[in-house]
């Protein structure tokens, strides 16, 4: 039982590090946190199921277009609402959070709001990736189509990451999340960098919606508690810190799954708190936080 | 000075505006041309939506099938919807709402335990009957307020078939998973009850899950452990749907080892099959509603007519809700009146032909009390994805015994 | 002339950045002190360390004796060193009064007194017909007036003034450099950062050159300024 | 200079005497609609946004006043009214003592978080309510053997009679005003202001930053526990989707609509939004896409809400006899 709920929340882990990436970028480079994070997974999430149930699209074809819708809300959000306060507000940091919290969470109400109008409250199951007779893994069950979309999800995640680490790509991101106006002045198109940040963070949110929506049939309100953990998990990791993102992920999964054997399943939602309770009292800045320059 | 005197004029203002939109207020100016029916249902969430769509069609339809016919008394039939998003507050107040501003003299449609529950005080309060569409909880039959009438399901029915169910089918080791509802509750302690007196061989573990989790593998590792020969499972849907594929996922149910019995009502969910896929292959299923029941001539008109207005076929929620409703107008008939207090009389020695069977109120106080005792119920096996279900095996007739000849190994 | 300040090996990295590197000097009582470096030399950084916003990594901070390193930068306020800084930081949607009564009370005073000394900094920096304006509506040399009085709510023990006199208008410069004129004259000690030389050269009996985190010179002005390496890392080549 | 100084729109004076002057008038003017006529139904709706008009007072104390976001003030009404349900119905105190006690209890979960959060930088406020917030109801929603899950607690009424709880929401809203005036014209008000506008200055002209904004948190959480336990008694049940994250969002729309940082927006903001969600909702349940629009609207381009924008208008006009200091100022006026 042990065993099978390490790798049970190694697994879920995954899909919640891929999420919290997201937003820890955007808040590395917009010092912002978007609210409506969950939403853009529930996006995803339908965007997969309803491109394949309704419009008969291909399974190889849906999943990349759910990553796309996700992106796309991404570059609309960023460009429409968060980008002009950040241009406008310039140094007066509290302005730009104040304006950011209220639109972001008032986003979250309207998308959740808007889809049960458009969709209804349904939730719809997800199609397989690819079907098949399950895998035995640490005495649980491992379908072909939980692998596959560990695979992907795996493999967007390192992708990212390494693409931060490596490509010019990600260094101008790094160089922003560093000093804005350094990287301005050094050449960096900074409200570039910015929609881009936030139109990646949507495609890996809507991208954890889609390879989840076989295994958590996306309904309108899905989103809310794979963002609230998101948010636990940046906090965890360090605020902004990609490789925190990672490893809060995979640790709130495990945390959360022994919390489930040892002290009680129904309040499995519950541990990210109490860690995010601790994580303030211990390390504030987070696993991976670095104390950032001030004034 | 000026400014003072602008702001005064902006008062002035405000107040108006503030009378305005109170003088505008959408009161529903109550007259004796109709039969005001108050519908309280889920319209949207946080309950589940579904239900309420149902319970609405059901209610419109019959409304104007009647008032083409010329409606109750010579008057037409209103209904005033009212959306208490299942929740507690919004049941308690939505049936204030309906009683003293659109001054509604009865009230029906609730499809979730809780919303009954929050009325009875408002019911017993304004004396306004209310006809339960699905408020299975015992609570509702055991505060014996005299106004609430229940022909729909009840926990200790269900409980009942599926115990029954459960012996016929020889099982040793049975687990039962309850969601955190007061239904769930409520029904896991029928449940060990009921087993402990009428089948002590059975083993029996169950546990309480919490409705919003999107993951049960804990669980289902547990029940993996145990090894059952059957599943039963009360939770509702989505919550049900994650479980049951969970179950299939890994490899516990329904197998040739364990069966897997659904009694939360989900089947006849129209989105079901788009949730479950190989999951629902073999698994039993307790209903309220059979398309291959026997139903009485209203009940088939009824199904003809749901078909031909939105081209499904109507669910269990809407035969309860019809008979919910013609159980109102029966009333409204044979008092001759459609004031509160007649009605609620009526109600009580109700004894109506409706579209499942013939209804009438038990008077015992306990968890039967204003409840249609003998409401029918089936069950059935499904033996194939995406089978509708009429294809499915029934195994129990609405009014006949249990016969589990017909069932197969998943 | 007792030490009022002093600093002492004070460090500060930023990732590998080393900002400040060993920085040490004194400060007396009613001394004003310039304090010069090119851009990057660490002079903020500096401040934000004796301020108390920023952690220094290493060395020791004393005003009047008392190790004021690792205190919150409110309770190093109210122990009378006090900070004005180079983007101007005021109460933008509060009135000047407000701005005035809010540091006033913040550093103990009652409502006369914050009152009484409020009109009275206003009268002397030439802004009192703005005294119920919104800070927002002030210009920018104005702000910059009225952040220099929040300052002197409470005649501070020593003021750091960051860049004060940067991109304001000739009068307005010469009414706050006769102020710190004034008041340096009665023993309020400064600590002044600015890139005016001439007003530096005017101000300060004395100046600390900071270059690439390090002091590099101490000592009067006018010797500071004469100083080979001053002059080429601070003032460029083509100045001598 | 002067008519540089008058052209410019000018914020709302926040501890403004007018707008205090005009709530409490409101009130006034709302004060005798039941013995005028007016429906149980609609004196319901008036209650609800009274309650709606507290939570928004106290998220704006927060929000407009000290610029710190809290995700919880729906999640504190509920920790309180659940506090006096579960003194209640298991103890038998009395709501007399059950509603304080909700507020106490709101008010000391408010302290531990903010001493956790608020001495950070950073957005860890609104992070951890947002969570608080949701694990509370789902601790409620779980816990059935104490809670009684969605069902909820029964608590006994205050009054028999629905008018005793119109006219009680009335006082505790318009005590609630004139409190929040009282404490803004202290210097506490301009300390809070002070770190809404610009934190790291107040913190380096000595203002005791954190001391304050915990301070804000602690009250601002006790006042959304008592709103809480009021409502509790007048709804009589109980149950978690008191603490729903939509509910947060309307009292974040009626702040942002009526105008943050001033006194009488969130009293606009909670009677407009609620009285408009009746017919919303009767035409479909748009309330929950209507509110967010105008949210991001107004958030966008009117961020003064409805009444700074109408203050700023008088302003523009009183500007010039500002400007010649002519205007005696309003702030302190009560001190």
């Amino acid at each position: 039982m042990l065993s099978s709920m390490l790798v049970s929340g190694l697994i879920t882990g995954t899909f919640y590090a891929l999420m919290a990436l997201g937003l820890t970028m955007i808040f590395g480079v917009l010092r912002i946190v978007n609210f409506a994070h969950g939403e853009f997974y529930m996006i995803g999430g339908f965007a997969y199921v309803l491109l394949y149930h309704s419009l008969g699209v291909p399974i190889v074809a849906a999943l990349p277009a759910a990553v796309v819708a996700g992106a796309a809300l991404g570059w609309v959000v960023e460009r429409l609402l968060i980008r002009p306060v950040y241009a406008e507000m310039g140094a007066r940091q509290q302005g730009r959070d104040e304006y950011a919290i209220i639109v972001t969470f008032a986003l979250s109400i309207l998308l959740i709001a808007a889809m049960t109008k458009i969709v209804g409250p349904w939730s719809l199951q997800g199609p397989r990736l690819i079907d098949g007779p399950p895998l035995l893994i640490a005495g649980i069950r491992v379908s072909p189509h939980q692998l596959a979309a560990l695979g992907i999800a795996l493999f967007f995640l390192l992708g990212t990451l390494y693409l931060l680490n490596y490509s010019l790509w990600g260094r101008q991101i790094r160089a922003v999340a560093q000093n804005r106006s350094a990287a301005a002045v050094m050449g960096v198109d900074v409200g570039k960098v910015s929609t881009i940040v936030f139109a990646t963070a949507g495609g890996l949110a809507a991208l954890a919606g889609a390879l989840l929506s076989n295994m958590i049939s996306p309904s309108p309100d899905v989103g809310a508690f794979p963002a609230i953990k998101s948010y636990v998990i940046i906090v965890l990791g360090g605020l902004g810190s990609p490789l925190g993102a990672l490893i809060g992920g995979l640790l709130l999964g495990v945390i959360e799954n022994l919390g489930a054997i040892y002290i009680s399943f129904s309040y499995r939602d519950t541990y990210g708190l109490v860690l995010l309770v601790v994580i303030l009292l211990v390390r504030p800045n987070g696993l991976f936080g670095e104390m950032r320059r001030e004034v | 000075m000026l400014s003072r005197l602008s702001r005064l004029k902006r008062l002035a203002f405000t107040s108006a505006m503030a009378l305005a939109i109170f003088a505008n207020a959408p009161n529903g100016a109550h007259s004796q041309e109709t039969f005001d029916i108050g519908v309280s249902t889920i319209l949207t969430p946080p309950g589940s939506v579904i239900q309420g769509i149902q319970v609405r069609q059901a209610l419109e339809l019959i409304a104007d099938w009647q008032n083409e016919q010329g409606g109750v008394l010579g008057k037409k039939i209103k209904l005033v919807v009212a959306d208490d998003q299942g929740t507690t507050e919004g049941g308690r107040t939505v049936a204030e709402r309906l009683i003293t501003r659109d001054k509604v003299s009865v009230i029906t449609g609730q499809a979730s335990s809780n919303v009954v529950l929050a009325s009875l005080e408002v019911a017993k309060k304004y004396g306004v009957p209310v006809v339960n569409v699905n408020g299975w909880a015992s609570g509702i039959r055991t505060a014996g307020v005299p106004q609430v009438f229940s022909p729909g399901p009840y926990t200790t029915r269900v409980i009942t078939a599926t115990v029954d169910t459960l012996i016929a089918l020889g099982s040793k080791k049975v687990f039962g998973a309850f969601d955190n509802t007061d239904a769930g509750f409520s029904l896991e302690k029928e449940m060990s009850k009921q087993l402990k007196e009428r089948a002590p061989q059975i083993q029996y573990k169950s546990v309480i899950l919490d409705r919003a989790a999107k993951d049960y593998l804990p669980v289902v590792l547990q029940i993996q452990a145990e090894k059952p020969d059957v599943v039963v499972s009360e939770l509702i849907a989505p919550a049900g749907y994650i479980l049951m594929n969970q179950l299939y996922d890994q490899g516990v149910a329904p197998t040739k080892d364990t069966m897997f019995f659904e009694m939360g009502g989900m089947t006849d969910n129209p989105d079901f099959w788009k949730n479950i896929r190989g999951a629902g292959k073999g698994a039993l299923a307790f209903g309220h509603y059979h398309p291959k029941f026997d139903l009485p001539a209203i009940g088939v008109e009824f199904r003809k007519r749901f078909v031909e207005r939105y081209k499904v076929e109507p669910g269990r929620l809407s035969f309860q809700a019809a008979d919910a409703l013609f159980v109102i107008l029966d009333a409204a008939k044979r008092a001759n009146s459609t004031e509160s207090a007649a009605l609620t009389e009526a109600l009580a020695k109700t004894d109506y032909l409706g579209t499942r069977g013939q209804i009438t109120f038990d008077k015992t106080p306990g968890p039967t009390f204003n409840q249609w005792v003998e409401v029918p119920y089936a069950i059935f096996q499904f033996t194939a994805v995406d089978q509708k279900l009429d294809d499915t095996t029934l195994l129990k007739q609405s009014n006949g015994p249990l016969d589990l000849k017909g069932i197969v190994a998943p | 002339m007792s030490d009022l300040i002093v600093v002492e090996d004070l460090t500060k990295r930023f990732g590998s950045l080393v900002a400040v590197d060993g920085v040490s000097f004194t400060i007396g009582e009613g001394e004003l002190v310039g304090f010069l470096g090119p851009n990057g030399s660490g002079k903020t950084t500096v401040l934000n360390m004796m301020s108390g916003l920023l952690r220094p990594d290493a060395g020791r901070i004393s005003l009047s004796g008392a190790n004021v390193g690792g205190m919150t930068a409110d309770r190093i306020a109210r122990a009378g060193m006090i900070r004005m800084f180079q983007l101007t930081r005021i109460y933008p949607e509060m009135t000047v009064i407000e701005n005035l009564l809010t540091a006033g009370f913040a550093l103990g005073l009652d409502k006369r007194q914050a009152t009484e000394r409020a009109d009275e900094l206003l009268a002397d920096l030439k802004i009192l017909a703005y005294r119920e304006a919104f800070a927002s509506d002030l210009s920018g040399g104005q702000q910059k007036l009225l952040e220099f009085a929040c300052c002197f709510m409470k005649a501070p023990k020593i003021a750091l003034l960051d860049e004060p006199f940067a991109a304001i208008h000739p009068t307005m410069r010469q009414t706050l450099a006769d102020y710190v004129r004034g008041t340096n004259a009665a023993g309020q000690a400064y600590i002044l950062v600015s890139h005016d030389m001439p007003i530096v050269i005017d101000l300060c009996p004395r100046a600390i050159c900071l270059a690439a985190g390090s002091v590099l010179a101490d000592g009067p002005t006018d010797e500071v300024l004469r100083e080979p390496a001053v002059i080429e890392a601070y003032l460029g080549p083509n100045h001598s | 200079m002067a008519a540089r100084v008058s052209s410019l729109r000018r914020p709302a004076a926040p501890t403004s005497r007018t707008q205090l002057a005009i709530a409490l008038l409101m009130l006034a003017a709302l004060a005798p609609l039941p013995t005028l006529g007016l429906e149980i139904y609609w004196q319901g709706v008036v209650i609800t946004s009274l309650y709606y008009a507290m939570l928004a007072t106290n998220w704006n104390l927060l929000a407009g006043y000290t610029g710190l976001f809290s995700l919880a003030p729906a999640g504190f009404a509920m920790l309180g009214a659940y506090v006096t349900a579960l003194l209640w119905t298991y103890a038998g105190v009395s709501p007399l003592i059950g509603i304080p006690s909700g507020a106490i209890v709101c008010a000391v979960v408010g302290l531990i978080i903010g001493i956790l959060t608020l001495r950070l930088s950073g957005p860890y406020l609104a992070l951890t309510t947002l969570a608080l917030a949701e694990i509370l109801r789902v601790i409620a929603l779980n816990s059935f053997d104490i809670t009684r899950g969605e069902i909820g607690l029964e608590v006994p009424a205050l009054f028999s009679h629905q008018s005793s709880y119109y006219y009680m929401f009335i006082v505790a809203v318009g005590c609630l005003l004139i409190g929040l005036h009282w404490l803004l014209g202290k210097p506490c008000g301009l300390y809070l202001r002070a770190i809404r506008n610009d934190e790291t200055g107040a913190r380096a002209r000595g203002v005791r930053t954190v001391f304050w904004k915990v301070f804000a948190f602690t009250i601002s959480s006790g006042f959304c526990g008592l709103a809480g336990a009021l409502f509790a008694h007048y709804v009589i049940i109980v149950s978690p989707s008191i603490g729903h994250l939509l509910v947060t969002g309307l009292v974040m729309s009626m702040v942002v609509l009526g105008g943050m940082g001033t006194l009488l927006g969130p009293l606009v903001g909670a009677l407009l939004v609620n009285v408009s969600s009746e017919y919303l909702r009767a035409a479909g349940d748009y309330q929950h896409i209507v509110f967010p629009i105008i949210v991001i609207v107004f958030a966008r381009f009117c961020r003064e809400g409805l009444v700074g924008r109408i203050a700023m208008m008088f302003n523009a006009r009183a500007g010039v006899n500002a400007a010649r200091g002519s205007r005696t100022t309003e702030v302190l006026a009560s001190s």
